[in-house]
């Protein structure tokens, strides 16, 4: 008879005599799980927020009056190299005075007499992928003789950069507050069940099992009734995401809201593997207290 | 097989349940162990079993100081002992069968051979026709003829008994005790420990008496030397 | 006091405990029930405080049909009945004071009146010494004695014992039954399920006696006119 | 002896007795409630920072040509009347001039050319205190004879609306799950505790024990122990947050977020009845499972 194999019957046979301990356990491990993968799912689309709003960030650098074109090129092949440096756009002043007229609007024929003074000057404009790149790019052509002005809302990015960076840190500061909220109250459960048990661990230790034939099956059981939770719990969150997700697409399609399918691996396996292994850790955990030879 | 050097035993409260007791037991030997509520007959089969410790001296089960094993081979010392339980000691989540099989499942038996013995311990205390019932819907009878029968069903070379007819009728308790008797004939070592004045009159074997913890009378009764009767095949250790 | 009309038990698993049971007890009776192991003794006594119900037939205690009694009755009667446990059933997180308490302090009892009465109760099974011990501390005749002390600690109208010496040795446990027997002549009702044939003997009491859930016998035995027995005192409901 | 008294007594041996239960429970129950307190928290900070948002929303209600003083004041005075404005304000053509001068910044040479012919118009700015205000202020105005235009960014108020209706709705639904995951958990865990003592309370049955004197304690313990729980959590909660403000208010100093003062009353009073609610509801549910006469 395989240690394996024999675990697996009495795990089954176990669930099967405490049904109603069983299903405890499996619903405290689904609910603090299902909150667990709530907030993963919430924070993935915080930082994919954060990435979007960072990318709408754009450095203006205008350049001296009658910078060469070859020389205006290469400046730009220098800036496209940097880290981080998405797009990089050559805008005229008469492309820039177009704009300012589109700008006014109704009250465009103010510009009216303006068109052959036109006061604008050429620039290269630069998308980066974050807030953090806009630095670089700035520190780079600061120098250069080509270079008028940058211009690129220091106070803004300096915001988004603090904020993003906050956020990042308060999500990983409340995973690892909520992982371990999580670990506790699933560890806390299977403890609960192995306290309902004692009397029970303490006979088949009186008629000679061995701390494994005891341990093992109930180190399966915890990690089987974890991973149920942990596989009810993703499906629900699963299900109430696809639904949210349409909903929002219909209301609020200018916010970039993941589809299920770029977080529900990631988040469901982090979910399973959390559930497991807290499982595994709160049996063992649990014996270690009522095991006593 | 069994040896007690001068153990003492002393619970919480400072209670004390033994006091200086010196027995040895040999192998093949049927030992009742007699005495009042409370005198200590518990206590000394539990040590045997090293569910209890001693508080001072030794206690030897075939040769080994149980106080010097390691925790990792008490498992194998039990195995080797069966033990009638004076609570019984029943799973309750168990069935009648199913706790009977414990006691060879956790020896790694074949599950064909756990079948086979199981049965044949159910048979010998007649309750082949409960085997599919919870403790809970056992007479207290029968859970007590349950304990005995998976004391037994993996043939152990001792067999410790703790009041093991208190909840049999007369006719049914002196049969089991009579069954213990002949396995004893064969070569396993059994302690009983009882009230029942009775049975212990009618097998006539060595009788030990504790009263408050100490040994006062460990007599060899008429019909030692009989030749039916296991109390003569003890050897000392 | 106690009528049985006909009354079968069919468990679970289709196992008829009880089969057709008539049988009365009057104020003050004491009767010993005895059979064989699972012959329905317990089951019977069961069915008096209401722990089974029949599965056809009529349960009357003081006259009242126990299958029509309301829910928030039943502790009510259950305080009327004091009942030493085949299994004891003590509360295992409480000391043996408070669980011979316990069954004053749901009545309502004053706690100067608790105190004294589970005083007397504990001195009378002679555990005054052990009183702060938990259950798992008592030997197994100590732990009968709580059961028996939280029974009688009330002055219960009627008394059901299962088995009440089944641990304890023959001295204590005759003195005990002696107690019984002299609180049944104070006109309590007694039911002792027992096997010690020695003592049923001495007190030469009625003995029904059961066999595959019958009785197959109810005899008023030599003694029932004596004077000093109580089971002169019976008198028909 | 009084059925409080005793419940009171009762409860706290129970405590001592079982302090292993009691532990399991009140840190379950503390966990749980920590969860919803800081999503409670969290909530009350989105709610505080939408209206913050909201409010800077501004509607602008240009004037016809020429319109009396008395007349304008007259409407202004009409639009202070609605619900949901908080501040009016006149803004003479001139001073449009001005703003526009100032905005233009470096270009406002530009606008020299343009000082006697003037195109801008008188103009109230409302600024309201909810987006919905808009509607209500725009609908008011949009028929009197004195109004030329009403501008206030339509697009904008639309999205402000539905996303913090969306948030709303995300809180009351999010709150919601949470407070049931909350009460489940408490209620698990009061449930396993009365399922290891099952065999007692059956024997407390047998000798005589009302079901109130079964219950009472238990609820009594059950409530205990999820106060207790939420007290823990409520001090938790209250520390971590105030250390959060302290380091926000060094670093995101724009960001309004509420002080501990202005949120822990509630929040804690909140979570320690949901705690009191739940620890009985939890008992009394359990033991209706395993009290049967
Ligand atoms: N809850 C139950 N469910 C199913 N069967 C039961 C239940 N309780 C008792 N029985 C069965 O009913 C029969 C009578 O049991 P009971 O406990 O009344 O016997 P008893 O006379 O008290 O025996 P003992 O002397 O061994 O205590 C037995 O065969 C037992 O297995
Ligand atoms: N775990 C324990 N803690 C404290 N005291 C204990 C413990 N176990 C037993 N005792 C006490 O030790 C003494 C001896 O107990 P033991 O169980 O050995 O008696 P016994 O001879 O088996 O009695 P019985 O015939 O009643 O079963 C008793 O007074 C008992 O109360
Ligand atoms: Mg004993
Ligand atoms: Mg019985």
């Amino acid at each position: 008879m395989s240690l394996f194999g024999y675990c697996l019957r009495e795990a089954r046979k176990s669930i099967g005599r405490n049904p109603f301990l069983s299903i405890a356990t499996v619903f405290t491990a689904a609910i603090a799980l299902l909150v667990l993968a709530t907030f993963l799912l919430g924070a993935a689309n915080l930082q994919n927020l954060a990435e979007f709003v960072e990318r709408q960030v754009n450095v203006a650098i205008f350049l001296r009056d009658g910078v060469a074109p070859a020389d205006r090129d290469s400046l730009k092949a220098n800036v496209a190299g940097i880290a981080g440096v998405e797009e990089i756009t050559f805008v005229s002043r008469e492309t820039a005075l177009q704009r300012l007229r589109d700008k006014f609007g109704e009250n465009a024929a103010l510009l009216d007499g303006i068109d052959e003074f036109n006061p604008l000057r050429d620039s290269l404009e630069v998308r980066v992928g974050s807030a953090a790149a806009v630095d670089l790019v700035a520190e780079a052509v600061k120098a250069s003789p080509l270079v008028d002005e940058i211009s690129y809302g220091k106070e803004l990015v300096a915001r988004l950069v603090s904020v993003t960076r906050a956020l990042r840190l308060g999500i990983l500061g409340l995973a690892g507050l909520l992982g371990l909220a999580t670990l506790f109250l699933i560890q806390n459960s299977i403890r609960l069940s192995v306290f309902a048990r004692r009397e029970e661990i303490s006979i088949m230790r009186l008629v000679g099992a061995t701390d494994s034939v005891i341990r093992w099956p109930l180190v399966f059981e915890g990690i089987v009734l974890a991973a149920g939770g942990a596989l009810v719990a993703t499906l629900a969150v699963g299900v109430v995401y696809q639904w949210l997700w349409q909903a929002m697409g219909r209301n609020l399609a200018f916010l970039p809201v993941l589809p299920l399918a770029a977080v529900l691996g990631r988040v469901g396996g982090v979910v399973v593997l959390t559930g497991v292994v807290i499982g595994a850790a709160g049996a063992l955990l649990a014996m270690r207290r009522w095991l006593r030879v | 097989m069994i040896e007690f050097r001068n153990v003492s035993k002393v619970y919480d409260h400072n209670i004390r349940a033994l006091a200086g007791v010196d027995f040895r037991v040999g192998k093949g030997e049927f030992v009742f162990v007699v005495g009042p509520s409370g005198a200590g007959k518990s206590t000394m089969l539990r040590m045997v079993y090293r569910e209890e410790l001693p508080s001072e001296g030794q206690v030897f089960v075939e040769g080994r100081d149980l106080a010097r094993l390691r925790a990792a081979s008490v498992p194998y010392l039990r195995r080797g002992i069966g033990v009638v339980f004076q609570d019984f000691k029943l799973l309750p989540s168990r069935t009648t069968f199913e706790n009977v099989a414990f006691a060879l499942e956790v020896t790694g038996a074949r599950s064909y051979e756990i079948k086979r013995r199981t049965t044949q311990a159910l048979e010998l205390v007649g309750l082949r026709g409960r085997q599919r019932a919870y403790p809970h819907e056992l007479s207290g009878g029968e859970q007590q003829r349950t304990s005995l029968a998976r004391a037994v069903v993996n043939s152990p070379k001792i067999l410790v008994a703790d009041e093991p007819t208190g909840n049999l009728d007369p006719q049914t308790g002196r049969q089991l005790m009579q069954y213990l008797h002949n396995i004893s004939l064969m070569g396993t070592t059994v302690l009983v420990a009882t009230h029942a004045r009775s049975i212990v009159d009618e097998f006539q074997c060595r009788v030990v008496r504790l009263e408050r913890g100490r040994i006062v009378r460990d007599d060899q009764r008429a019909g030692y030397f009989g030749p039916l009767s296991a109390c003569a095949d003890g050897e000392e250790v």
